[in-house]
């Protein structure tokens, strides 16, 4: 976690929850003890390669898998990014796996990791009635391929996820911001962009649209 | 001489002040009928149940600013509407509200009705040209097609009532509905009247030239104060005058028993406005290419099919 | 459809005579200012501070709302340290107030010390008169319901 | 910046200009900016449409007019405190937006909710739907002219927002779901109210039907118009309804199901048309369909008692992990992606918005088609702008 992140975290938190720390470490020692109930059957030690899905891409596209994950239900695929296009079109058409739908791509910045960068795929099979989780980790200043031959939705979400995050997508037919202003700078979902906008921009935005008020 | 002249001023001040002021109150009367239909209540406000309020809209669209936009051909822009109007109140004078009661008698009654009708829908087009504006200009293009398709067989639907009743004269086509009205000698050509003219009328179901929904407002988009009020006025006026060319083809104009004849025509009249109100509050809009093919291929046939069918009944009878 | 119902224009018919059908009918119109609704006991109005028998303000100054609020719009001022904290100001600026209720449901004390009062016409001209005090905040919107209720 | 925009496709370009070659007359296609401020066009979305006559060439969609940053703020936000965040995203289906949230942050924790809760919700769930329907409905047919349509939608959604105000105190954004269970149990009256609107809605519901199901104009301008087979909408992103319209077997509530679905007894509604009349058509049954969800949902809620809040920690720390939660909302499938970190406050946040992903196909299903169309396809994939710009 990052030092800026887990300074504004226990500003916030340390002195609210003064009071009701007991009582919550209480709730919680009582949950852990009442929840195995709940939980154990969501969170076996499953052997994720045993999973039907797992074995059939490791069997048949092993080679762009860096790692799986299995948590509460999902199955999550590390890609190599190399591999990202190539794999979603195995996906598709595989008679297995028919993952017809593209839900979202998703980016997510992680500042204190090696490549901070990570782009989200959620799979759907309409008539498989699956989903599964892929992942590419990139760098700085790394490109990903866009998967945008496979499903042409991908176009929009590619775009949401440059708009937000910066990240480029390579081939892709039209990148450019979607919902900020064309000349807008910065991207606002890095974690080191701050939360109301940059410095000066609400106070400017305040002096010349609410001129009438002087509280706000 | 002199006499009659002051008698004609007399007539003339008194229709087309009477027209203006039912137009008013048609606002009026439409926004209360089309609430009820909706179960709203419409106006209430200014007055007991809102009657004030066409004049409390007049008058705020005469105190409101005026806009001329940058890019529009400034006289064009301010020539429309008055020539829309003017047209639409010119009309009323040729109309017998009873057998006396009219500004002039024209024995070419209807010629003079259709022409001055589509000299109207030219301000239409000039109106949505002159705006400089895209969505005033798809509006007069739409209105200028409908002037094109609509007023012929607008003029091929009441061919067959002229054809019974001999003549062009207003006052003698109802004097010949005395016995019978029209309407059981031509219910098709009434039909076709009718849908011919909610076209002419810019009317739901064929508003397009001002389809609010697409368009904005159509070829008066860029219109304000009294401006975009002469339209206004001009769009009702029409009604009236569409009401009244109904009422005296079809409907027997102020034939009726024991009501004086200037009432039962006003009867007929606000019968026929009601039939537009409630249109209104119930269709939904064509879309521009729909609205021709109706008009080509289902009206026109229809109409001509009217024409030959009167005439052989006619030969043979 | 047939043919013969095409041409008598059934569809069109059926329209018409629903809108007829209603055209004499009662309008559900509601008039507002002359007739008010009355909003149902759980509704999420106005904030204010209630009070306990004798008169004195339920808050024990605690902050937990102000915590609970998901846009900070809530301001405990409070003077004084442990037993002895007092409160000073309590500040909500219902122009940026979401009306969520979520500080009612944090509010420790029994019996709630704040509660979202039926009072709907908050309305200004001015966003500073939707900054309510803790003045402001104790009025009473007993006699407005009143006004209405039928 | 626009022209730019529309020539980057090439194969648009392509097709001006051949049209161009086609025509001896030199002829240019209008550009028509129709948005954010039109009244048709559903809030502030904008299209910029390449014109030949009225025919349309091209489309662009531009966003983001009402972008407000929610999952920059969700990650600022405690758990609890993003759950009001979540009612203005699909402002007129708020209980939809608030069971997507709370289902995956209950994932997330692994927490069981009650059983009365969970019928409580579905109900909740169900008569947004309704509503949210109703008012695609009446702004739907006022877009294609039909004005009567509207105000009698909106006398029935009236009452649905009396329920919601008697159950949750707020007639839009409701906040009801809490993450375990809901804020609180049913008041008095509220079952008895709600078996009426049962009883009452489909009677009512006869008069959209007779204002415009048969109307020969509303066919006219619904059938044959913004085709999309169920294979190419799959491809685009459409989801619910939408994508149901063109015959695709495939709702959340009945593929996955969440919360007691699967113990109620209901049918999809799928048309086979691909057009903006089989739209239609899915979301009237769909309606149907909802009501009777409601009616066996107030069956059990009659006899079942019991809490309506599962024990939850007062402050809501998940694990560390990431989650994806989905529900079938009124608009489509609406997910929320979850990224924690262990700490009170999400890491990160996405919304998967069904608005946005419909839009996407907007351009596909109006190409040809004429301006007037444009408004009909816009109403019948049913945005809203909240979400689509989050």
């Amino acid at each position: 976690m990052a030092g800026e992140k887990e300074k504004k975290v226990s500003k916030g938190e340390v002195k609210e929850e003064r009071k009701p720390k007991a009582p919550a470490a209480e709730e919680a020692a009582k949950k852990k003890a009442a929840a195995p109930k709940d939980e154990a059957p969501q969170e076996p030690q499953v052997d994720v390669d045993t999973l039907p899905l797992v074995k059939r891409v490791k069997e048949v596209k092993g080679e762009f898998i860096e790692d799986v994950k299995y948590f509460r239900g999902e199955i999550t695929f590390l890609v190599k990014k190399e591999g990202i296009v190539d794999l979603c079109h195995f996906l598709k058409d595989d008679s297995e796996t028919q993952f017809d739908f593209l839900t979202e791509v998703i980016g997510t910045h992680y500042p204190e990791r090696e490549k901070p960068f990570e782009v989200v795929y959620h799979l759907y099979s309409t008539s498989k009635k699956h989903r599964v989780r892929l992942k590419v980790q990139l760098a700085e200043d790394e490109e990903v391929e866009s998967v945008f031959p496979v499903w042409r939705s991908a176009t929009w979400y590619e775009r949401e996820v440059y708009d937000m995050l910066g990240i480029r997508f390579a081939n892709h037919p039209d990148l450019k911001r979607i919902l900020l202003p064309d000349d807008w700078e910065g991207h606002p979902l890095r974690k080191d962009y701050p939360l109301q906008g940059p410095p000066g921009y609400r106070e400017a935005w305040i002096k010349a649209h609410c001129a009438s008020t002087n509280k706000l | 001489m002199a006499q009659e002249l002051v008698l004609v001023v007399i007539k003339m001040i008194v229709v087309f002040a009477v027209a203006l002021l039912i137009v008013a109150y048609l606002t009026y009367f439409e926004r209360k009928i089309i609430g009820h239909m909706q179960l709203r209540l419409g106006p209430m406000r200014v007055g007991p149940h809102g009657l004030l309020q066409p004049i409390a809209d007049g008058l705020k669209l005469f105190v409101k600013e005026d806009i001329v936009p940058h890019d529009s051909d400034r006289w064009t822009f301010y020539f429309a509407p008055i020539l829309n109007l003017v047209c639409a109140l010119v009309l009323l004078a040729v109309i017998p509200f009873s057998y006396n009661f009219m500004v002039t008698r024209l024995n070419i009654g209807v010629l003079y009705v259709l022409s001055l009708a589509s000299v109207g829908t030219i301000a239409l087009l000039l109106a949505g040209w002159s705006s400089g504006s895209k969505y005033p200009i798809m509006g007069g293009l739409r209105s200028a097609a409908q002037i094109f398709s609509y007023e012929i067989f607008l003029g091929f639907s009441i061919m067959g009532v002229l054809m019974i009743s001999g003549s062009l004269d207003l006052v003698k086509i109802v004097e010949a509905q005395s016995k019978v009205w029209n309407i059981v000698y031509q219910p098709v050509a009434f039909v076709v009247y009718v849908i011919a003219a909610l076209g002419e009328l810019n009317r739901v179901p064929f508003d397009l030239p001002e389809a609010e929904n697409e368009l904005v407002a159509g070829f008066h988009t860029e219109y304000s104060g009294f401006k975009f009020a002469y339209f206004f006025l001009a769009e009702y006026a029409n009604m009236i005058v569409v009401s009244c060319m109904a009422v005296i083809l079809f409907l027997g104009g102020w034939k009726g028993p024991v009501l004086p004849g200037i009432v039962w025509f006003l009867i007929k009249m606000c019968a026929f406005f009601y039939f537009f109100i409630w249109v209104r509050a119930t269709f939904p809009r064509y879309r521009y290419d729909q609205f021709m093919r109706i008009g080509w291929k289902i009206m026109l046939p229809i109409a001509l099919a009217n024409i030959v069918v009167t005439g052989v009944v006619m030969m043979l009878v | 459809m047939g043919l013969v119902q095409k041409v008598l224009m059934k569809d069109l018919l059926i329209g018409l005579r629903r809108t007829v059908t209603y055209n004499y009918q009662k309008a559900i119109t509601m008039q507002y200012p002359k007739e008010k609704w009355t909003p149902y006991p759980r509704f999420r109005g106005v904030i204010r501070l209630t009070h306990d028998e004798e008169g004195n303000l339920k808050c024990i100054a605690c902050g937990m709302c102000a915590r609970a609020c998901p846009v900070g719009c809530i301001t405990v001022k409070t003077e004084g340290k442990g037993k002895e904290r007092k409160l000073v100001d309590f500040v909500i600026d219902f122009g940026v107030c979401l009306f969520c209720g979520l500080c009612v449901e944090a509010c420790p004390v029994k019996g709630k010390a704040i509660e979202m009062t039926s009072y709907y016409e908050a309305a200004t001209y001015d966003r500073n008169e939707m900054i309510f005090d803790i003045n402001k905040l104790q009025a009473d919107y007993k006699a407005w319901e009143r006004s209405f209720k039928k | 910046m626009m022209e730019k925009g529309l020539m980057d496709k090439g194969s648009v370009e392509g097709q001006v200009t051949e049209d161009l070659m086609r025509d001896t007359l030199k002829t240019r296609e209008m550009w028509l900016n129709m948005g954010p401020q039109h009244p048709s066009t559903h809030g502030v979305l904008r299209l910029i449409l390449a014109l030949e006559g009225e025919r349309i060439v091209d489309t662009e969609i531009v966003i983001g007019y009402l972008h407000r940053g929610m999952e920059k703020l969700a990650e600022a936000k405690t758990y609890p405190q993003f759950l009001p965040y979540t009612d203005r995203l699909d402002y007129i289906s708020s209980h939809a937006m608030n069971f997507g949230y709370v289902l995956a942050v209950e994932k997330l924790m692994g927490i069981e909710v009650p059983e009365r809760a969970q019928y409580i919700r579905v109900m909740m769930a169900e008569l947004t739907r309704i509503s949210s329907h109703l008012i695609w409905l009446a702004t739907h047919a006022l877009d294609i002219g039909a004005m009567t349509v509207f105000l009698y939608c909106f006398r029935e959604r009236e009452m649905i927002l009396d329920l919601f105000e008697m159950a949750c105190g707020a007639r839009l954004t409701t906040s009801y779901f809490r993450i375990g269970g809901v804020a609180h149990d049913l008041p008095d009256g509220f079952i008895e109210q709600a078996r009426e609107f049962c009883k009452i809605f489909p009677k009512k519901a006869q008069d959209y039907d007779d204002l415009i199901l048969k109307n020969r104009i509303w066919l006219s301008r619904t059938v044959n118009v913004a085709k999309i087979s169920g294979e190419e909408g799959l491809n685009l992103g459409l989801t619910g309804p939408n994508i149901r319209g063109s015959g695709v077997y495939w709702d959340i509530r009945k593929d996955e199901p969440y919360s007691n679905y699967d113990k109620l007894d209901w049918e999809i509604a799928v048309e086979h048309g691909c057009d903006v009349y089989a739209r239609y058509l899915v979301r009237l049954k769909e309606m149907r369909e909802s009501c009777k969800i409601v009616s066996q949902c107030l069956d059990i809620l009659e006899k079942l008692d019991g809490p309506v809040m599962a024990k939850v920690p007062k402050v809501i720390k998940p694990p560390e992990g990431e989650v994806y939660a989905s529900v079938e909302a009124p608009k489509g499938e609406l997910g929320f992606y979850i990224v924690s970190d262990g700490s009170p406050k999400p890491y990160r946040l996405k919304i998967r918005a069904p608005s946005f992903a419909n839009l996407i196909s907007v351009p596909t299903m109006v190409r040809g088609h004429m301006v007037a169309d444009v408004i009909a396809v816009i109403g019948s994939i049913d945005v809203v702008l909240g979400e689509v710009d989050r």
